[in-house]
């Protein structure tokens, strides 16, 4: 007769290996060095949110040492930052603010509770660091609005700045319909294919496979 | 015996019970911060006005036009076949199905291209590829293709090919008729040269 | 990290030997379990031998548990994984229709293959018994094919029908199936009591 | 009383929560090598499928259900679940010949039922298997077993309704078995 055997030494053997490649799981779980502390939700209200940003007149007041609690990176590479750059600014190229040490660095200033203002060349070069350092959790970064490019053709005036708005982007600058509307020679067949309705694309569902088992 | 039974029972149950603190799933799957962090330093993903208006002049069906910019905006004016997906809605389900689309390009605009770029940025840590940003955004567009501007004397060649190419551009994207008068001659061939490329790809147009 | 073939970790001129391997252990474990026979498989049913519940759900839970740690450390991408797509209606039918068939035949499609093995008539017969099951099924097709493709909800999991989060549902079967444990090994002793000594 | 500690020269079966937790381990290998679990009716159907497309290749075009399986650049033979279904018939001798249960050709019943019967009523429960297992989109292993461990709503549904039905329906059935 065939009877099972009932006792479970090689039972509690295998489950502790189990638990102990489980326990090998947990050691060398690698930690990823950075992680999000703002939501999605956060991080698109970030972008809303005015103090997130710094502008041109706020730096007059740290360049005429008003405001000592800003320090200034200029994210270009060395040869942009060697042909001008803010004074007082330091040049940490986008490539080195991910090092170890800058990031670091970056935490020391949150702490110390010194705001940390990312420039490039126009808002748009600064706008990725800046974001994800955001999203990072690092409230002490700011984004300079306009730039260098704004800067080095306001600097003598820059505390004028607040009267000027040119620095704001988003906007259109034009009546896009307007500007796009043909002239009075239309050819009515192309006009019909901008009016046609576009085509969505959505993503399939993801097919089945075949048959399981 | 009964002892190694009590003991397995438990460590199972201390095995299932572990399970439920382990850190609960993301609502959505994302990146990695590094590799967001990484991805937003690299240019690439900047793409200029003329690339796009090549791409809707050549029917390209891998292009996916994003607008990000409000749905008011969106009704009055759009680039061909744009679909609307307004920064504040990307994050939604709903939205999120235009996204990943395999063999798509989706190429972001707005007014200009801070609102593109963000919307990049929250989308790729979304775990998104293959997508773009229109550098200059639609204040672009209309500075370099509906109204170019005609490069002075001394520019490059290239500079004068990319502006009969704009030429081109303008007519399928407005139908307004070049102005014949007061180009020379000269420019004229050019002209033709580039028309018969924008229309050899255009097809019907 | 995995799962390694859809990753392309592994290669597919691998895969046949890979899917030996794996077989080849699982039937052993089928075997060696003992449901190569059918009276100790359909012994679940009748109270004389649970042995059925204790492998499947042991296997169950320590799957559940063990996929749950190592999506968490990264070892296996649960979002990459198939998932059996639900077909409600057609499934519930179909799972009544195997349930007849488990306890006449006394076997189930893997266990069957393991009873060839060691040299059992009544295995190879619910084999041949299967080949045709599926055979008629194919040429009646046609006239369920709608049935057949109905009552469709996708490649879904508990959490997606429920809203409950995995591990809640790996901990719920866990607690059931220890729970089971110790109440058929009561009911085994009791009903082996009142039954003569099988033979097999 | 059942003796407690097993003669090894006596032929037994595995501490049944030992089969459990090893095959359990044996899924989650199986889903992280291949992103998917065990199974076995697949091979039968495969199986199936290849003989009809020998035997009349034109009918097996026609059918929608074998279609669904037929493609041009390789047979349905060549599939994952037969090779795999191999293993499991020797990985079954194996344990076979190692706890010295592979005898010659025999038939396992109850003793108050004849072979006959116990043939019959195995056909009947294959055919019956064999059916309910392609609108059950699995069988125990495929549906039921793997089904369940990735959490699949189907597999769930398999694995409790064939057991529960199994409980429902156990009397009708008495005679077959005790």
């Amino acid at each position: 007769m065939h009877v099972h055997d009932l006792n479970p030494k090689k039972t509690l053997a295998t489950l502790i290996i189990f638990v102990v490649v489980i326990i090998i799981g947990f050691v060398t779980l690698k930690r990823p060095r950075l992680t999000y502390k703002a939501s999605l939700e956060k991080s698109i209200q970030i972008l809303h949110d005015k103090d997130a940003c710094f502008n041109p007149d706020q730096l007059a007041d740290v360049l005429n040492k008003v405001n000592g609690n800003v320090v200034l990176f200029d994210i270009r590479n060395n040869f942009a930052f060697s042909q001008g750059h803010i004074p007082g600014a330091e040049n940490i190229s986008a490539y080195d603010l991910t090092n170890k040490e800058n990031i670091k660095r970056l935490k020391d200033l949150n702490k110390n509770g010194i705001t940390v203002v990312l420039y490039g060349n126009d808002q748009l070069e600064a706008n990725g660091p800046w974001m994800v350092f955001r999203q990072l959790g690092f409230n002490n970064v700011k984004i300079l609005l306009g730039g260098y490019d704004y800067y080095a053709k306001h600097k003598d005036n820059l505390s004028e700045a607040s009267k000027d708005d040119s620095y704001i982007l988003k906007r259109p600058r034009y009546e896009y319909s307007e500007v796009a509307k043909p002239s009075a020679s239309v050819n009515t067949d192309q006009q019909k294919e901008k009016k046609k309705a576009p085509v969505i694309r959505r993503k399939k569902k993801t097919q089945a496979a075949s048959g399981g088992c | 015996m009964n002892r190694n039974y009590i003991f397995l029972t438990l460590l199972m149950v201390v095995l299932a019970a572990g399970t439920i603190f382990l850190k609960e799933e993301p609502e959505y799957q994302q990146i990695n911060a590094e590799d967001l962090l990484y991805d937003v330093i690299q240019p690439t993903r900047y793409v200029t006005t003329d690339q796009i208006a090549k791409m809707i002049i050549n029917k390209d069906p891998t292009l996916e036009l994003i607008d990000v910019r409000d749905s008011k905006s969106f009704e009055k004016f759009s680039l061909n076949n744009a679909i609307n997906v307004p920064l504040d809605s990307l994050i939604l389900p709903d939205y999120q199905e235009y996204f990943g689309i395999p063999g798509t390009k989706v190429v972001f605009y707005s007014n200009d291209d801070i609102l593109a770029d963000q919307s990049w940025v929250i989308a790729r840590r979304l775990g998104f590829k293959d997508m773009y940003v229109m550098k200059g955004g639609l204040n672009k567009w209309v500075e370099t293709i509906i109204k170019p501007q005609e490069p002075p004397e001394t520019a490059p060649e290239t500079a004068f090919e990319q502006y009969q190419f704009r030429k081109g551009a303008q007519i399928f994207f407005t139908g307004s008729k070049i102005e014949a008068p007061g180009s020379s001659t000269k420019k004229e061939k050019v002209t033709v040269r580039r028309k018969k490329k924008t229309t050899a790809a255009s097809g019907g147009c | 990290m995995g799962p390694l073939i859809p990753n392309g970790i592994i290669t597919g001129d691998w895969n046949f030997v890979i899917a030996i391997l794996i077989g080849i252990a699982f039937g052993f474990l089928l075997e060696a379990s003992g449901f190569s026979s059918s009276r100790n498989i359909v012994g679940v049913f009748y109270g004389y031998n649970f042995v059925v519940l204790r492998v499947f759900f042991t296997a169950v839970i320590v799957a559940m548990v063990g996929l749950l740690y190592f999506d968490y450390f990264g070892w296996i991408d649960l979002s990459k994984i198939f998932i059996l797509p639900t077909y409600l209606a057609p499934m519930i039918a179909g799972s009544v229709i195997m349930g007849f068939g488990f306890i006449l035949g006394g076997f189930c499609p893997g266990t069957s293959f393991t009873a060839i093995a060691i040299g059992k008539l009544d295995g190879l017969v619910f084999t041949i018994g299967l080949y045709l099951g599926i055979f008629l099924f194919s040429e009646g097709f046609p006239l369920y094919e709608n049935f057949y493709n109905s009552g469709y909800m996708g490649n879904v999991t508990l959490t997606d029908v429920t809203g409950i989060a995995a591990p809640w549902f790996a901990f719920a079967f866990t607690f059931i199936a220890l729970a089971a444990f110790w109440v058929t090994m009561i009911i085994e002793k009791r009903v082996r009591k009142n039954i003569k000594e099988y033979k097999f | 009383m059942m003796e407690n500690t097993i003669n090894n020269n006596k032929p037994h079966y595995i501490n049944p929560y030992l089969g459990g937790v090893l095959l359990g381990l044996l899924v989650l290998l199986t889903v992280y090598i291949t992103g998917r679990g065990l199974g076995a009716s697949g091979a039968i159907k495969s199986t199936v499928v290849t003989t009809t497309e020998t035997i009349a290749p034109s009918h097996a075009e026609n059918n929608s259900y074998y279609n669904r399986f037929l493609s041009d650049d390789h047979s349905p033979m060549n599939n994952w679940l037969v090779f795999e279904s191999l293993g499991i018939f020797f990985g079954g001798l194996l344990s076979g010949i190692i706890f010295g249960r592979v005898k010659k050709i025999r038939i396992e019943r109850n003793p108050k039922i004849s072979g006959k019967t116990r043939l019959i009523v195995a056909l009947l429960g294959g055919v019956l298997f064999g059916i309910g297992s392609q609108f059950g989109r699995g069988c125990t292993s495929g549906a039921a077993l793997s089904g369940s461990a990735t959490f699949s709503f189907g597999g769930v549904i398999v694995m409790l309704v064939i057991f529960g039905t199994g409980y429902v329906i156990a009397w009708m059935f008495k005679k077959l078995w005790i």
